[in-house]
């Protein structure tokens, strides 16, 4: 967790890769999302925070449709998400997601869990499909393991194979939520050294996370949230160092306390 | 011997019917009520000197002659045809008749059929387990024409077939027919046809090999047949048993001559009281299936040989 | 790095068959095997004296003895003129048959009412809910009648089936459903009707081979062939093809009402009621049950994993099919088998609609013309223990495959 | 900011918005039908496909039901009410049946005087029950619990006092047995012991001391035959006497299955596949016509006692199969913990694993009563006045032939309401545990 | 963790208290203990190390027979461990044994869990056994605890109790298999604390256990296992400092680096 890695890393772009504007959601009647305005440019590394219960999962998970929001505007890679079936499949195949309970599919192989989207999504041939996904595992350095099935491996391990098993789609952006809350300490780093690899190398990521040094090291931008609104946000040196909210305070001196 | 355990146990097992109207059925009080219910009386009245002392077995038709056989009852009172087979091959002993009956057909009158002949074709209700389904394929065979067997489990479910439609017709011996008949809401849309295809002497059972007991049980139908027939009833028979009176016959039923109890292994007064507790034969057949019931049955083939019937006990002498 | 020797022998003391661990167990189970045997001694010797008192023996002879009586349904030629033995055969078969339309049935009514109480529709999930508690919480045997009483209750009689207005009609102008049964056609082979058979065993081998193919094809190009359709063209059209050709060498046998006398129903074959009152009322109570082994099974697969499956782009269906069933089968599976198991015991209630099951031949009507109670259930408990024993092997199998690919 | 920009980031909201309630298609219940009820095509089908299948099936059932009649003496006075309520031939039940017979489907032949005896015993039973249950209640309640079966027995086969009173004398006479000569010989001789002693007592002692206890002091309640038992009562006889007496006999047969001695696993193992594998009805069959020929010549008990042995026998292999699951639960630590404290194979089990994995079995329990009690009614085919075979029997009388469905439908109700409250029971239970084993 | 906690423990006895010679034990055909030789005195604190699999749990629950061993002899205070039952029952009722995963009996209370085997062993009367299993829980300074279930007590607590439940049966050697490993940090060292009290009142103690401060502030004497063989022993000034097989060493880097 240098800063050699943000240095190394390719420069953000002018291009959106998701906008978000005016997005509201309501779960029942409790508003969960509210006004919501956020625009991602290409190759930007975004880091969430933000107390428990704040909505920041629910956030990205309204990025790739996992939840449908209910007034306001995301477009995502030029698509706009409505209720288009078409639309969703798109955004979907573009965008990665890694969750904090890793989700592998138990009955799979390591090798069959990054093949089976890109085979039926994709339509790519078996062979081709392996190929990369060798190639994927090779980075998150598990290659060994690709006979493997997932409850034979360790939780580091299974949340490599996740962030591989989305790479495999050739994403555009990719969230995390939590990735590395469900892990033990030493498994930890292992996530966090392939998420650097993958910022370093400019992929679009927006990730729910509280490891602060993740943050300071790689994020380009840090978003606080708190009752389902964007209360801050800055790059990371101003955020951690200069907090200008009093709720932004409050929440890093617990974090940083902790 | 098995009079040595009724007497020691002091009570009758009786076989009965689980339930078919008129013949064996518990009433609301619990009380077991019917044509065959009282032959178990009679015998338990004989014996013990008390027709309550009977504890009812109910058997099914496909259970009766090995709970029998195993001596599970001593006395099968279960409207059970006599037939060769039962009698010699299956370890028991038929005591009598104390009904003739004989399969027949009801039918609603819609089907417009007159004669079991007619009946070629006909889908046919059919307790399991039983004679009827033999002599059914018999009759059909013998004449020729073709029908298609509904087994039932019970005389309930065969009655709720019959009325859905489920069957042209319900056969089984006609006593039953006429039971089920009056069960139903417009019981003058169905006959029951004039063709009876068969003999079905129905008679209590005992096991095979003690005669003695089958004497008893024997004897008691016959005392109850021949008080008709010398007009001894429940009404007078304590009085005509007081003294002795003219007709000695009488008097060696009752016992006021000769020592006819001893012959079987009861007291002289073993008659008096199988008549007391139930009534002679006619009005044990009045009382549960005569025309005064709702079965309303004739009498028929089971009225006195002196009648035209088929009743006939052998002389008490 | 020595390999020891054994440990010296001591020599051996009776006490300690009880204080030595390595003996203490043989003791106890010598002494459990001697008062089992005694037990089992005491019955045979009890069973004999029982016997030779009540002047019995044990033969299975009397099976081979001609048994008399007619059995309604029979999948194999049987006359009263036949043996008790094939009567019993019969029986069997009437079980076998009746077990597997109730389990295949069970099976699609357990999956329907298990994915349906889960939807999302209100009334639709409460209908599924009282529909299963319905059917888990009041006896079968009670389903039995009522179902029965039901089906001859709501059904026409032949009669209505009669004449040029007549009030039923039948299904497709072919399936007569009728208090009696359900009468449909049933095809008679004519000559060249083997050309056609080979012609539809070709077609099946097709497309098997078909499915193969494609498969190989979406491996190597990822383009997936449409199998569905392309599986049912060459099934039927060949077919239809060469039936049209030959001339139509098989033709329908279907049921015609009889116009005179008694309205009955000839031809097509005739299934009998009390075989589809058992049927429906079996595949209904199990299939409650299957219900709620399919929902539990379903609910056990997280939800996280259909979450997954959408994040990386894969449509529905593709879900259920590819991500959610193979892991929810392996929760349903066993206790399904089990359930297949307890159908194929229930159907031994058979006798309460009267239909011909082993139970009824075989332990009813033969057991009691014949005196043979012994044999009789001994036979009869045999056959089920066998069927048991062949399905919970298979629960075998399939839990150890299972565990195969777990590890 | 809409426009923000990697290089101008800087935002800091110094307002906090306040919940807004949701758009009106996203509340109340407009939402409500909308999600539940018609989301989509699909939906919409189901939910008109739901409407009608319920239509069809309450259509004709409601009124007939609804239009019921409750007083009548026979179904012949039930049809003349009937058609003058209603005009000839509308359909309408005639509930008066269960009026009338309601006594019979529910206690049988019961001497009407004696009814408060099966009530009472089954009030006894539940109270017996609780201390095992609730672990909180006082423990010397279990002493309730240890004299129940007696006291049941008593109860719902009268008789004097002192027949069940004899019969658990002999326990007493075992347990002391134990625990003499357990001491003086060691465990194996105190099993031996505490089996021959009682039993010897039982053969010998037992009828004299009994008939010299009635003869001196007669104190008992009126007997009543097996035979005299039937409806609902028979049906809950027969179910909780089984699960009762099958409870100890599948303890050991769980145990036996676990056990590394082969001879005994294998023979639990067989005893638990043939009972499972063949139906309870031939079960029954047997119980009524074959148990005889294997006891000792003249020995003739009930048909009642044979059944309830059966449906023992049959049982205790269900249930041994839910201890054992219960037993492979409990985590093997459990089992060391208990060896390396000292304690002998009899002690672990009694006091650390059965007591737990019983605890976690009991759903399990309740769930093959709910079997069990169903099953009774099975009964009815062999003859025995089950609710069933009393609804026929009631139809075989002059006044009552002819009813149908109103006492199936009685019967059917009067399960439903017992085995759903149970199984309802069961689910809790096995909800609590869950929770409480996080 | 001082060295006050060693210097004011009881001197080491020359009295065996656990003498195992040749010992090897299979399962199936796999080798797990090879050739142990150990000799081990009253009031002697012996911490077992190694990596995972060597075959640390199984030797010390082939101490209280937990485990059978194959070959070799196993003296445990006099009393040989062969398939004799009445000399298991004698060792076992001799030898406490505290495991990692506590193994309290949960449908008992605390007090229960304590005063079980004192009275169904040793017949102690119950008022007796109380009194004693208060003074043990005392000791371990969760008195108050007393009437509660385990379920309800912190894991640190628990494995307390579980000291105190073996501690109630008065037996002169302890064994603990990794008693802190699955404990939370803060937890651990309330255990460890109660360990180095025993240790202090003369109790001859094995224990299996990675925590090293413990072992240096309380062993008399540190084994390292590997394979199933007993690679080296020293004192714990020596083994750490001064590590003689390579194993040893690199065992030790991992273990400290960690
Ligand atoms: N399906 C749902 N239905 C109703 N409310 C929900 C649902 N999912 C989440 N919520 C509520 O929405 C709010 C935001 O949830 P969200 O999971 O986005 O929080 P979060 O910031 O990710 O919290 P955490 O750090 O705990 O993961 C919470 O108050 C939660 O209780
Ligand atoms: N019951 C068993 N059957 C077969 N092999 C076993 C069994 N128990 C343990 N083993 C094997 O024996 C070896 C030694 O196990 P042991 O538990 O003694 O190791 P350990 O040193 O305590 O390791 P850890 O630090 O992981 O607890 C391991 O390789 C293990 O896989
Ligand atoms: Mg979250
Ligand atoms: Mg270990």
């Amino acid at each position: 967790m240098t800063d050699a890695a943000l240095a190394s890393a390719p420069p953000v772009s002018d291009e959106v890769a998701v906008q978000i504007t005016g997005m509201n959601k309501w779960y029942g009647q409790f508003h969960v999302l509210r006004d919501i305005n956020l625009t991602v440019t290409r190759g930007e590394r975004i880091v969430i925070c933000g107390p428990s219960g704040s909505g920041k999962s629910t956030l990205i998970r309204c990025i790739n449709r996992l939840e449908e929001h209910q007034s306001g505007h995301i477009v995502v890679d030029g698509t706009e998400l409505t209720s288009n079936l078409r639309n969703i499949d798109k955004v979907r195949s573009e965008v990665g997601m890694v969750f904090q309970h890793f989700n592998l599919f138990p009955h799979l192989t390591v090798l069959e869990n990054c093949t089976l989207a890109p085979m039926w999504v994709r339509k790519i041939p078996k062979r081709e499909a392996e190929a990369t996904a060798m190639e994927f595992l090779e980075k998150v350095r598990i290659p060994e393991q690709a006979g493997k099935y997932p409850g034979q491996l360790s939780g580091g391990q299974q949340q490599r194979v996740a962030i591989a098993r989305s790479l495999c789609m050739r994403p555009k952006i990719m969230l995390f939520d939590e990735p590395t809350s469900a892990l033990d300490p030493e498994m930890i780093k292992e996530v966090l050294d392939t998420m650097i690899e993958l910022a370093r190398e400019g992929m679009t990521m927006l990730c729910v996370t509280h490891e602060m040094g993740f943050a300071q090291a790689v994020a380009n931008r840090v978003i606080f949230m708190d009752q389902g609104q964007i209360v801050e946000q800055n790059t990371p040196r101003e955020f951690f160092n200069n907090p200008r909210s009093d709720r932004t305070k409050l929440f890093l001196s617990q974090i940083l306390g902790h | 011997a098995t009079l040595d355990d009724v007497k020691a146990r002091d009570a009758l097992n009786c076989g009965v019917n689980p339930g078919l109207t008129g013949f064996a059925a518990p009433n609301a009080e619990g009380v077991w009520e019917g044509f065959d219910v009282d032959v178990c009386r009679a015998v338990a009245a004989a014996v013990l000197g008390d027709a309550t002392k009977v504890n009812y077995v109910p058997l099914s038709g496909e259970t009766r002659f090995t709970a029998l056989a195993a001596g599970e009852v001593d006395l099968l009172a279960r409207n059970s045809t006599w037939t060769f087979s039962r009698d010699t091959d299956l370890n028991l002993d038929f005591a009598g008749v104390n009904y003739y009956d004989g399969q027949g057909f009801l039918v609603p009158s819609a089907l417009g059929v007159t004669s079991a002949t007619e009946l070629d074709g006909a889908t046919v209700c059919i307790q399991t387990g039983t004679t009827t389904e033999l002599n059914l394929a018999d009759f059909f065979r013998v004449n020729n024409i073709s029908y298609t067997p509904v087994p039932i489990a019970n005389d309930a479910e065969g009655r709720q077939q019959y009325l859905a439609g489920a069957c042209d017709t319900y056969t089984t011996d006609a006593s039953g027919l006429a039971s089920v008949r009056t069960t139903f809401e417009n019981p003058e849309e169905h006959v029951i046809l004039p063709e009876i295809i068969s003999k079905e002497p129905l008679g209590p059972a005992v096991r095979h090999g003690d005669n003695d007991w089958a004497d008893i049980a024997r004897w008691t139908l016959n005392a109850l047949i021949v008080a008709e027939e010398l007009g001894v009833t429940s009404a007078n028979v304590a009085e005509m048993a007081a003294a002795p009176t003219e007709n000695p016959e009488i008097n060696r039923l009752l016992g006021t001559e000769g020592e006819m109890g001893a012959m079987i292994g009861l007291d002289n007064q073993w008659a008096v009281r199988a008549i007391e507790a139930t009534g002679n034969y006619g009005e044990i057949f009045e009382r549960h299936l005569g025309e005064s019931t709702p079965i309303g049955l004739a009498r028929g083939l089971n009225a006195q040989w002196t009648n035209g019937g088929l009743l006939y006990a052998p002389p008490f002498r | 790095m020595t390999i020891a020797a054994e440990p010296p022998r001591q020599g051996f003391r009776p006490s300690q068959l009880l204080q030595d661990s390595r003996y203490r167990g043989l003791t106890i189970q010598v002494i459990a095997l001697a008062l089992l045997l005694a037990l089992i001694a005491f019955l045979v010797r009890n069973l004999v004296v029982n016997l030779a008192a009540l002047g019995k023996d044990f033969d299975f002879g009397f099976l081979g003895n001609r048994a008399g009586y007619d059995i309604n349904q029979a999948l194999i030629p049987y006359t009263n003129n036949d043996s008790h033995a094939r009567a019993a055969l019969v029986g069997i078969l009437n079980t076998l048959l009746v077990a597997a339309l109730g389990c295949v049935t069970a099976t699609v009514v357990g999956v329907l009412a298990g994915v349906l109480r889960l939807s999302k529709n209100w009334l639709v999930g409460r209908l599924m809910t009282v529909y299963v508690e319905a059917f888990r919480n009041v006896p079968l045997l009670l389903w039995i009648v009522l179902v029965y009483a039901v089906l001859s209750e709501s059904t026409p009689a032949p009669a209505a089936f009669r004449g040029e207005d007549a009030q039923a009609s039948r299904l497709f102008g072919l399936i007569a459903f009728t208090n009696r049964g359900t009468y449909i056609p049933w095809p008679v082979w004519g000559e060249g009707a083997g050309v056609l058979g080979i012609v539809l065993l070709l077609s099946i081998a097709a497309a098997i081979g078909w499915r193969i193919y494609a498969r190989r094809r979406q491996e190597a190009t990822g383009r997936p062939l449409p199998v569905l359709w392309v599986t049912l063209a060459i099934l039927v059209l060949p077919f239809l093809v060469v039936f049209v050709l030959l001339g139509a060498p098989v033709t329908l046998d279907v049921p015609t009402v009889r116009e005179t006398g008694i309205a009955r129903f000839d031809g097509g074959v005739n299934v009998l009621n009390s075989l589809v009152a058992l049927w429906i009322a079996l595949a209904l109570y199990t299939g409650a049950f299957i219900a709620e082994i399919v929902r539990a099974g379903i609910l056990s697969v997280s939800k996280g994993q259909t979450e997954a499956a959408f994040a990386l782009g894969l449509r529905p269906g593709r879900t259920m099919r590819l991500v959610i069933l193979p892991q929810a089968l392996r929760v349903i599976v066993p206790p399904l088998i089990s359930q297949y198991l307890n159908l194929t015991k229930n159907t031994s209630l058979a006798v309460a609609v009267g239909y011909a099951d082993v139970r009824a031949t075989l332990g009813g009507v033969t057991m009691n013309q014949t005196g043979r109670e012994l044999e009789s259930i001994l036979l009869l408990g045999l056959f089920y223990l066998i069927v048991s024993l062949i399905i919970s092997g298979v629960l075998n199998v399939y839990n150890q495959r299972i565990a195969l690919k777990e590890r | 900011m809409s426009d923000l920009h990697s290089q101008t980031v800087a935002y800091s909201r110094d307002t906090m918005l306040p919940p807004v309630p949701p758009p009106r298609r996203e509340a109340g219940a407009v939402r409500w039908l909308r999600e539940n009820l018609f989301s989509g095509p699909l939906n919409i089908i189901l939910t008109i496909l739901a409407i009608w299948v319920l239509w069809l099936a309450l259509r004709d059932v409601l009124p007939w039901a609804w239009r019921g009649i409750w007083n009548a003496g026979s179904i012949s006075e039930c049809r003349t009410i009937r058609d003058q309520l209603y005009g000839e031939g509308t359909s309408a039940a005639c509930w008066a049946v269960i009026r009338a017979r309601w006594q019979q489907l529910v206690f049988g032949f019961y001497p009407a005087s004696e009814l408060w005896r099966p009530p009472l015993a089954l009030v006894v039973f539940l109270l017996a029950v609780l201390p095992i249950l609730f672990a909180d209640l006082p423990r010397r309640l279990l002493w309730l619990t240890a004299a129940a079966p007696f006291l049941i027995v008593w109860l719902l086969w009268g008789g004097p006092i002192w027949g069940p009173v004899a019969v658990a004398l002999g326990f007493g006479l075992g347990w002391l047995a134990w625990r003499i000569v357990a001491r003086a010989g060691g465990p194996l001789l105190g099993a031996v012991a505490a089996i021959l002693v009682p039993v010897l007592y039982w053969i010998f002692v037992d009828a004299p001391l009994t008939a010299a206890l009635a003869r001196i002091l007669p104190i008992g309640l009126t007997p009543v035959r097996s035979s005299d038992f039937g409806g609902f009562t028979l049906s809950i006889v027969i179910g909780l006497s089984g699960i009762t007496l099958s409870l100890p006999l599948g303890i050991l047969l769980a145990l036996a299955r676990r056990s590394e001695m082969f001879i005994i696993s294998k023979v639990a193992v067989i005893y638990i596949e043939v009972i499972r594998g063949v139906p309870l009805i031939v079960w029954l069959l047997v119980a009524q016509v074959l148990l005889n020929y294997f006891l000792p010549s003249g020995t003739n008990f009930d048909i009642l006692l044979r059944v309830i042995i059966m449906v023992t026998l049959f049982s205790s292999a269900y249930i041994a199969e839910v201890i054992r699951g219960g037993l492979a639960a409990l985590p093997r630590g459990q089992y060391e913990a208990a060896d390396a404290l000292g304690l002998g194979y009899w002690q672990a089990m009694q006091l650390i694993v059965l007591p737990q994995a019983l605890k976690i079995s009991i759903p399990g329990i309740v769930n093959s009563f709910i079997g069990l009690f169903k099953d009774t009614t099975l009964v009815s085919i062999i003859s025995l006045f089950d609710p069933m075979r009393m609804s026929s029997t009631i139809r075989a009388t002059t006044e009552w032939g002819g009813i149908y469905w109103e006492l199936y439908i009685f019967v059917a109700a009067v399960f439903f309401v017992f085995c759903f409250a149970m199984s309802r029971y069961s689910m809790w239970l096995e909800q609590r545990l869950e929770r409480s084993h996080r």
